[in-house]
């Protein structure tokens, strides 16, 4: 009763009065979704404590027991307790660690903390090429247009004027051609073999006419891509994603749903 | 910079009322652009309370173009009355008093009654394919891929032997889509108990870390070996967006995990988690709702569940009647809703060749305020 | 003295670019400090920013009903903090179930409104618009509408899950993948500019403030 | 393995290696695409280009580190512009978190052109309250900013002596990376006439540009790209004028990549048929 039931009825109850608020402006019930949201915020507060005690014993335990990289954990406990006694003692000091004359917002949070989450942030321009790499490959129609789609908005993105998209153009037509001799020598039958042959000429040719006009076009076209069939998808994407939120929400609400209870 | 003096004009007419669909203590002022909006510098509102004769104070100002003031801050019950000054420059020009207004507080928003409609037709769907779920009507669920491929990517691994990874994604327990990710996680750790694997569960957030923990047991206890969870193996790394992204790192590196799963909510540093999944060999799956970084699981993970398919999963994995009802009740109302595009565009079309203005009133409707 | 933590803030910079390479010392070194300080840091902007404003400060300033309610935040935080003794334990998923019944309770007002409602109405264009005199451009802004409501459509038919996708309903949600794969694509394509930027941010860094060679 | 084995599955080592030399080389190298600086960044230019020396130019840095890339290089060159024309320089903020980044880009330009703190330039700090600070600004800058962020009283430091509200502030610069700017044209501008230009993230910039046309601010730097054309403008090659060229080199190294990806697997496939 105390353990499964009780908690049940809080989900209940505080679930039901934030869709009651939504409808009705006045009080108590106009401002509650901001008061709750207070709440959370200082509860969620409290729960770091939780955290870092987990953090905490999880890498005393790799010390105590001189596991693997004993000496990371402890080089971790050590910038754990450097930056809240830091912290707190700007805090004590100037009335608010985040005021510019605290020496922990000077130098922890700019020479240390900003640092560390730019750089591993920016390793993403790394990974969003190894990525592209190595997905992007005409498997099925599907990824093909996938390819094409990811292609033309990333070359509609670069700056205008440098002339390096034509450059580029010219290398995935020729690209585009050698690819289309290849897969025609592997096709077993005439027409299939013309086509591809046929295609491989055309891209050849076109290579001209289309590096003198596509660069300027292409902005338009990647806008275009971005504004009418990404937009569709995303639109169906989102519509599936708010039923879907709102029958998990109900199971949760009515106690079907109820994993994190147990 | 000397421009010839340019004479500011008070606005012709000012209208107050009391602002509708709030929760009392406002005020909208409403009136027409100064003849010389162009050059207005802006516009200064001043209320009078409780009679015409009040002193007048100003209670803010717009910039020019603007036609609507919202006076905030009032005392409901009490009257208002309300002039507008139009400045230029240094010069004002003030404009007649409006009529009195009195702020009050309402009970319902009716600028929301298209969304009261449409979440009472569809908890009815809900509620509906709930009570046929209970009197034992058999629902079919098409294949999922990600979610089929659940159990063998935890066989997998095991045969590798190598742990299983599951990363709960940087939400909290408030966020729908963690939520689903811990059902997922409830048979992933069922699974895991039932090949003796080992699950290691980082986490972003505190409360997903106690709820995981609870998860995790409970898996472990339906697949009938509770003596072999260990709690401290789903813990807390920090609630710092890459700072979660470099443990998580350290620890796929480090472990080598066989599995990945990577189900929540998930900002920029998906790609840097799924990437260095990938790297040291693990089997992926992904999930999420978040709508940006879905390109890059689907570019970088074996699997991914999209959007709704996320939602889908804890039906999907247990069979349970009642979650699988729901299901059902939210494919009858995609169908609804596509109804409803059909109308609304034949109707929109129709206003757009005919130019009768009166056939938007079904687009407008579904206006929210 | 802050040459000394531009070193510092380079030194780190360079730990966490190493582990491109592999995982190594250093990389394990600028983790365990990231993990370690962040989760410090945060503890103390949640309370500066969260727990001292919203609580503490809320308390002295407020009266009456307002700051009385606040004992029910105050308890449910007590309440989380039952975790760490375990006989009484299980009065967290007390607090555990507010938080969880607000995001359900949120789920449901933030679909409506922020998704359902409006996409739903956006949805709803016209299929033929005489927008402008040209008939080229008048059919061509049809066919966008056309394919707009097509792919949302199909897309939304990717999404049935309640019958086997064979027949018409197959043909549907073949046309709504493709709409969403080139909608992946197109995003990931978009996205790249960014992550460059950001790289270069710290390339810079790297030659600008640490090494003075730019 | 051969050639199209290879092509197929470059390792991804290679690939980071590539993308590394693709941005450092060109910011090393100086390399420059020169494109015509965007209208309204010029407009920017050319409002504080026609200062006269010893005028007042007041910072308001509202972003933060997620920005950085885009708003510390435009503030780098903007300040570079101020003190190497002798304007007098001050600095605020409404973001906490954002300060001590401006603090450094103010002290290392301020350093370039020996300018001393107090005399040329001075740091005021955050003060909470968004919209009240900047109304107060207008009445009294002292009503706001008793002391500087150190805690030097204001009427000390001679660059403040005679800065009383906006009337002594010959053009604010507010670096945007939310919606802060909106709050100084509402407050600043449309109350107290003062000129404003704004730079602001890719993000926000399009945001702005209505108040560009209202003639409300009287110049807008937007994004990278913004970034770049004012360090063009001044001719200080900083990150974002130096990593144009990158942002083309990368994106034209990954489709290459891809292309190069699918030649071989093509091949690949073909050889696997045989």
């Amino acid at each position: 009763m105390m353990r499964r039931t009780i908690p049940l009825i809080i989900t209940f109850i505080s679930g039901i009065l934030l869709v009651f608020a939504l409808f009705i402006p006045h009080k108590p019930f106009g401002n509650l979704e901001e008061r709750f949201n207070d709440w959370y915020i200082i509860v969620s507060g409290f729960t770091m404590i939780l955290g870092m005690d987990s953090l905490l014993l999880h890498h005393w335990n790799k010390i105590r027991r001189r596991q693997a990289d004993w000496f990371h954990s402890a080089a971790l406990i050590v910038a754990f307790a450097v930056t809240l006694v830091w912290g707190f003692y700007s805090g004590i000091k100037v009335g608010n660690p985040f005021d510019p004359k605290s020496t922990f917002l000077q130098y922890f949070y700019t020479y240390v903390f900003v640092p560390l989450q730019a750089t591993m942030f920016s390793l993403l321009a790394f990974f969003i090429a190894s990525a592209a790499y190595r997905a992007f490959r005409a498997r099925t129609l599907n990824a093909t247009l996938l390819l094409v789609a990811a292609v033309v908005v990333m070359l509609g993105r670069v700056p205008k004027g440098s002339g390096a998209s034509v450059v580029l153009f010219g290398i995935a037509l020729v690209a585009l051609a050698v690819g289309l001799v290849l897969h025609g020598r592997s096709l077993v039958d005439l027409r299939g073999q013309l086509l591809a042959y046929g295609g491989a000429a055309l891209s050849i040719l076109a290579i001209i006419p289309i590096a003198k006009y596509f660069p300027t076009y292409l902005p338009a076209v990647a806008d275009w891509i971005m504004n009418i069939p990404q937009l569709a998808a995303k639109r169906g994407i989102f519509i599936g994603i708010a039923l879907g939120g709102i029958a998990m929400s109900l199971r949760i609400i009515l106690g079907i749903e109820r994993t994190y209870l147990k | 910079m000397k421009s010839p003096p340019i004479v500011p004009l008070p606005v012709p007419s000012v209208r107050a009322y009391d602002t509708p669909n709030d929760a009392g203590g406002s005020i909208t002022v409403e009136w027409e652009l100064s003849p010389v909006d162009s050059v207005v510098r802006m516009y200064e509102v001043y209320r009078l309370e409780g009679s015409p004769e009040a002193e007048p104070v100003s209670a803010g100002f717009v910039l020019r173009g603007t036609q609507k003031f919202q006076d905030n801050n009032l005392k409901d019950g009490e009257t208002y009355y309300y002039f507008v000054r139009t400045w230029v420059g240094e010069e004002y020009a003030d404009s007649r008093l409006s009529n009195p207004a009195v702020p009050s507080a309402q009970w319902f928003h009716t600028g929301r009654k298209s969304a009261l409609v449409i979440l009472l037709i569809y908890g009815g769907l809900l509620f509906y394919y709930l009570q046929q779920a209970r009197s034992g009507k058999p629902l079919y669920i098409r294949k999922i891929a990600g979610l089929e491929a659940v159990d063998e990517a935890v066989g997998r691994s095991t045969e590798m032997g190598r742990p299983i990874l599951f990363i709960p994604g940087i939400g909290y327990v408030s966020d729908i889509p963690t939520l689903a990710a811990l059902a997922i996680l409830k048979r992933v750790a069922k699974k895991a108990a039932e090949y003796e694997a080992e699950i290691i569960v980082p986490n972003f957030d505190p409360i997903v870390m106690t709820a995981a923990q609870e998860v995790v047991k409970e898996g472990f206890m339906e697949a009938g070996r509770p003596d072999l969870y260990n709690e401290k193996n789903v813990y807390f790394l920090t609630a710092d967006q890459f700072g979660y992204a470099a443990g998580v790192d350290g620890i796929m590196v480090r472990e080598k995990p066989g599995a990945v799963f990577l189900q929540g909510v998930f900002y920029a540093e998906s790609l840097i988690l799924a990437e260095t999944g990938h790297s040291i060999g693990a089997i992926q799956i992904s999930g999420t709702t978040s709508v940006t970084q879905l390109p890059f699981f689907i570019a970088a993970t074996d699997y991914t569940l999209i959007g709704e398919e996320m939602y889908a999963a804890s039906a999907y994995l247990s069979r349970d009647p009642l979650s699988l009802s729901t299901i059902k009740a939210e494919d009858v109302a995609k169908l609804g809703f596509i109804a409803v595009f059909l109308i609304g565009i034949l109707l929109e079309t129709l206003a757009a060749i005919t130019g009768n203005q009166a056939l938007h009133f079904f687009k407008n409707w579904f206006s929210l305020f | 003295m802050n040459v000394l933590w531009t070193w510092i803030a380079a030194g780190l910079t360079l730990a966490i670019f190493s582990f491109l390479y592999k995982d190594n010392p250093f990389y394990k070194f600028a983790e365990h400090i990231y993990v370690g300080s962040s989760a410090a840091f945060w503890f103390i902007y949640l309370w500066y920013f969260d727990i001292k404003p919203k609580l503490l400060d809320a308390w002295v300033m407020n009266t009456g009903f307002e700051k009385y309610i606040l004992i029910v935040p105050a308890i449910l935080s007590v309440m989380m903090l039952t975790r760490f003794i375990p006989q009484i334990a299980w009065i967290s998923r007390w607090a555990i179930a507010f938080t969880v019944g607000m995001g359900a309770g949120l789920g449901i007002t933030g679909a409506l409104q922020g998704f359902l409602v409006p996409q739903v109405q956006a949805t709803m264009l016209p299929l033929w618009e005489p927008v402008s005199s040209s008939t080229l451009y008048n059919l061509g802004h049809s066919l966008n509408n056309l394919l707009l409501v097509l792919g949302t459509i199909t897309a939304i038919f990717y999404f049935y899950f309640s019958r086997e996708h064979k027949g018409g309903l197959g043909v549907l949600s073949k046309i709504g993948i493709t709409f969403i794969m080139v909608a992946f694509g197109a995003s990931f394509g978009y996205t790249i500019m960014a992550r460059v930027s950001l790289l270069i941010g710290r390339i810079y860094f790297l030659f600008h403030d640490w090494l003075h060679l730019v | 393995m051969n050639l199209w084995d290879r092509l197929a599955t470059i390792d991804r080592r290679i690939i980071y290696l590539l993308v590394a030399l693709g941005v450092i080389i060109p910011i090393v190298a100086k390399l420059s695409f020169r494109v015509t600086p965007l209208r309204e960044v010029r407009q920017a230019y050319e409002e504080i280009e026609k200062l006269p020396p010893g005028s007042v130019v007041l910072f308001s840095i509202d972003y933060d580190a997620a920005s950085m890339p885009e708003l510390q290089p435009m503030l780098v060159a903007m300040l570079d512009h101020c003190f190497r024309k002798n304007l007098k320089v001050l600095m605020m903020g409404h973001w906490p978190l954002g300060l001590p980044l401006g603090q450094i880009a103010l002290e290392q330009v301020a350093q370039k052109y020996h300018k001393k703190y107090g005399v040329d330039y001075a740091f005021l700090g955050f003060r909470p309250g968004v919209a009240a600070v900047m109304i107060n600004l207008g009445k009294d800058l002292r009503q706001v900013f008793n002391t500087d962020y150190r805690g030097t009283p204001v009427d000390s430091l001679p660059v403040l002596r005679n800065v009383h509200n906006y009337n002594d502030i010959a053009i604010l610069v507010g670096l945007e990376a939310g919606a802060t700017g909106d709050a100084w044209v509402q407050f600043a501008q449309a109350r107290y006439n003062q000129k404003i230009i704004l730079g602001a993230t890719a993000v926000v910039a399009p945001d702005l540009y209505p108040y560009l046309q209202a003639g409300q601010i009287v110049g807008l730097i937007g994004g990278l790209r913004g970034a770049a054309d004012y360090e063009q403008l001044v001719q200080v090659p900083g990150p974002a004028f130096l990593g144009m060229p990158a942002q083309t080199i990368i994106h034209i190294l990954v489709v290459v990549l891809i292309i190069l990806g699918n030649l071989g697997y093509f091949a690949r496939r073909q050889g696997g048929r045989r």
